[in-house]
């Protein structure tokens, strides 16, 4: 019932990582060092809005895309 | 300057955009760039007040400062997404809800690419993913080509602003058919402003003579020789190119005409 | 204006005619204006520092506010008399030196035509005349055809400044050689200024881009619709096209390469 | 010994005109109303310096050209 | 001819569409001629092996000789309906079915026009005409505009033949855009034969030497004051660019090279 | 070919040039070739009926087979004797003399070079040359730049042909400046023949639908990868040029004209 | 049984015309005057086929369009 | 009185040659192996007619030019 002290393997911009279980989606941001304000963030090709970073919590498997602004033209 | 004074006086309607209005009527992509003071420093001295930016997934691995906003300030430049990388409709959709939900504008460039070599658009998808957009909302600025029934499509599809190319994204082979420019220009009441292609100030300058509303640029700028110095080029020829639009030029004559009075010669 | 505050840094070495620098490389003529307050308005809107003028009878009948003196201040603007009307070179030589007993300048803005219809340069003429008035001290702006061999000559017969045509005067038909004057330019070391046939902003700014060091226009500012507006649309074009050729063009590629990046894409 | 009281006839810019005899250069500008700064004078074909204005009197059949700037490209 | 004798060693591969293979890669519209008999002389003149035909309905009050077959022989000529006028991809179904049902052929220049007042093609309803009538097992000659991806998706949907314009029907505006008459040639498998806007032989000539497989026109010809003297230019025209293009033309140089040799000047 | 046969129907006047009278107006140099039979057999299939030739030291230390003599039969093809590589006045006069001596010709190609890095003619030289042989009897060909103050003077001096160059001997930069060969070949009443600088067919053909009277080339066919294929290519396309002048091109339009019936379309 | 000798109305290429009745369609074009090879036949917007002239009967209120070739480019 | 065994040096086409002395232009022409017919002799800047090449004899210090015609534009 209480998962949260192992680690889960899940799908961040293609690549599978080790996360401890548990996380929200702030929390996983948080983890990964990144500012909230400058990402977006897509939790299985659904988009998370920021209101909704503490409801949704990532699980094994889940496939993440976290993307920002780069210079284009 | 003496001049630039009295440019101040001589007004020209704000470049209008859905809700917005713009001074300048040249906007920039930000890529490519040596580096990110060159970008800046070019990015100031061109005038613009909207530059693009495209959206990508975050490198986790490398430092941070790659992010655009860490060089670019939203609050002196007006950002606007573009899904430059997209070959289908759906690629298109999907990078314009992600670069809205950014939480700067509801406005996108679409951008939805037909081949890789030429970076073409898909018109079909073009027209498709522009029906989808409008219809939630945002405010769609359309890349397309030189083709006048597409861009009537694309404004009944509700774009807010539609984009002839003057030749291929970074072939720098300038206004390639200002004829089908201007009919397209004639044609539509949305804003039409030329994307793509424009290699050096004459370019621009001549692009403008045409009527449209705007120029958007990345490549002569980023990679000239002196960007910062292009990108001023630049701005004085948008300028230049507008104004004489408005002012009306001479009638073209394949004779010549004196320009000092013919009475009042010695004998 | 931010920009031009920014062009302010970009220097860019004045034009040197003689023993005189110049920070405008726009020259205008004085001729065909509705009324002499747009005339002084479109002068000032241009950035120019040189004016020409015409050497022509006192009209004793008429009242005697027809000299241009009476609105151009010479302190203001640096005043270019020239031999128009003149078809040969004993003639210009006769006008040059009224002009210089004027005496404002011993600078001359030599013409000898060839034939009315096309106002074309009678080259044989135009050599002799430079070589006398050279040889008399005169500074000899000698305005010219495209032709390089000719340009060449004048240099060796002591013009300060050669001037070859874009197109026939008063034409409005633009730069209808771009090789020949990028011809010239890469020979000469005498200034080369572009003189005639500009007919609206764009044709301004490519003429710079070829890299003359400056540009002689009037019809084009005359006869626009607005001549003011349109004297600094030919303003901020020389001056764009000066700083597009300082700055170095982007190489020309006739495929696509795109200005975003492809790294990062979603799956 | 006085001629000034007779008109003779000099050609000024093409047209014959009477004016009064003896007229230096300087009178005859003053005569005909001309401010001096803006004019240049060609008598006979030959230029008159300014300094010169008062040295060269106008006889009759003389030919006179009086010119100025115009606007002109 | 002497030379024209020669002309017949200097093989060329045929024209191939579909299954049919011809000498002459001039195609001739049969509209607008002020009369019939002209109509023939200038088609003999053209040395064309194609003549494209409309579908309309026949006139039951006039004279039976309104139809164009009482005037050219279908032995003679190959006879290519087309779907001129049709605004809907439907209409063009129906008038490329009538045509095959005429016994003649069922090969169609297929045109669905976008907009009156430029004739512009709606590429939306010609891909999916394309699709429909090559289903059928028409030959599709589709008339489009200067875009590639349009282009790709033509060939793909089962096109005999992509006919890309190289200015607005009638215009005589010539090729404006060469380039992108490059690209669609140097992607394509079918034949790229260039469709309307040619204007005079020279725009004939240098559309030939884009590479391109064939032209078709009508304007030019119909509207030059002596069509049959046009008809034979454009013959000639086509041949020249076509075996310019296949001789390799001399390398541009920015400079010159003496066509006679410098040795052996005396002294 | 049927075509070829109808143009046989289409006359022409000849061309005049001095005494003589040519069908083809196409005059070929005959330098640069890799080998002699493929000059023979490019200069048959252009049709030419005139070919230039240098003068030239013969090698007294090399086979004798040198000499041109060798190859062209004098009986088949007019030989036209030039000056090429001549500097001044006095140089052009003698090789001329010697030319004329050889007992072909008293015609002459006259090319009097002001500059070797472009071969541009020094028209002081050419003038007092022009002078000087036109009264010893020559016909003299005059090689000038585009300035028609020059050719005016040609035409005066005796010319009879004036030759203004297409663009720098050698280029292939084609037609760089149209409107002043249409301006001298409106104000001359002698031949006007364009020489040097055409680089490939349609260079040819949009010369001659200038209205000029014939066409000089050397290096455009000379350098082609098959220079005998170019031949022909040059060949028809300055027929071309000259039917499509003849016959009066349709008037450029802004707007598209259906070229099928608007009438008669089905409900 | 017998209705060819009343006439009908039908529509054809947009007008509507007095038939006789009963008219195939090879019938139809000899009474048009019409060479059946150079016309082709829509019949209430579906082709006849030249084999099926005399299988199609004209019947009031049918439309009929009847086209051929013309000049057009 | 007979010199025509020696050689004498004379200047052709640019070179100094040892030639037969006493000989005329045909003379010459026909030692150098020349067919008349193409080529055109120029003897000391005078252009030498071929009525005239038996008149002219060839002295030591001449200066001879030979030219013809080779391919050119």
């Amino acid at each position: 019932m209480d998962s949260t002290n192992e680690t889960i393997t899940v799908t961040i911009n293609g690549d599978d990582r080790e996360i401890p279980g548990g996380l929200t989606v702030r929390g996983l941001l948080a983890h990964l060092g990144l500012q909230e304000g400058l990402v977006v963030v897509e939790w299985n090709r659904e988009i998370v809005r920021r209101d909704r970073y503490d409801d949704v919590t990532v699980a094994a498997g889940d496939s993440i895309e976290l993307v920002h602004f780069v210079g284009g033209g | 300057m003496a001049n630039e004074g009295d440019s101040m006086k001589l007004v020209d309607e704000p470049l209008k955009i859905a809700d917005r209005e713009f001074e300048s009527r040249l906007i920039l992509g930000t890529g490519k760039y040596s580096d990110n003071e060159t970008m800046v420093k070019a990015i100031t001295a061109s005038g613009t007040e909207i530059v693009t930016v495209a959206v990508r997934r975050i490198d986790l691995d490398r430092t941070k400062e790659e992010g655009v906003l860490y060089h670019l300030n939203p609050e002196k430049w007006f950002l606007l997404p573009n899904t430059a990388g997209c070959y289908t409709a759906e690629d298109a959709i999907r990078y314009a809800r992600l670069a809205r939900e950014a939480g700067f504008t509801d406005w996108i460039k679409l951008e939805v690419i037909g081949d890789e070599a030429t970076l073409l658009p898909d018109v079909e998808g073009l027209l498709e993913a522009t029906r989808t957009l409008a219809g939630e909302g945002f405010k769609v600025l359309a890349y397309t080509n030189e083709d006048l029934i597409t861009a009537l499509k694309l404004e009944e599809a509700g774009a807010a602003a539609v984009m002839p190319l003057a030749s291929p994204i970074g072939s720098g082979l300038g206004l390639l058919n200002p004829f089908h420019i201007r009919l397209i220009k004639s044609r539509l009441s949305v804003p039409v402003i030329v994307d793509a292609g424009v290699g050096t100030a004459s370019d621009a300058c001549v692009t403008m003579e045409q009527g449209v509303d705007g120029i958007l640029m990345n490549t002569a700028i980023a990679a000239a020789t002196d960007p910062v110095r292009m990108a001023l080029a630049m701005n004085q020829a948008t300028r230049a190119g507008r104004h004489a639009y408005l002012a009306g030029r001479m009638p073209i004559r394949e004779q010549a005409v004196p320009s000092s009075p013919s009475a009042g010669m010695l004998d």
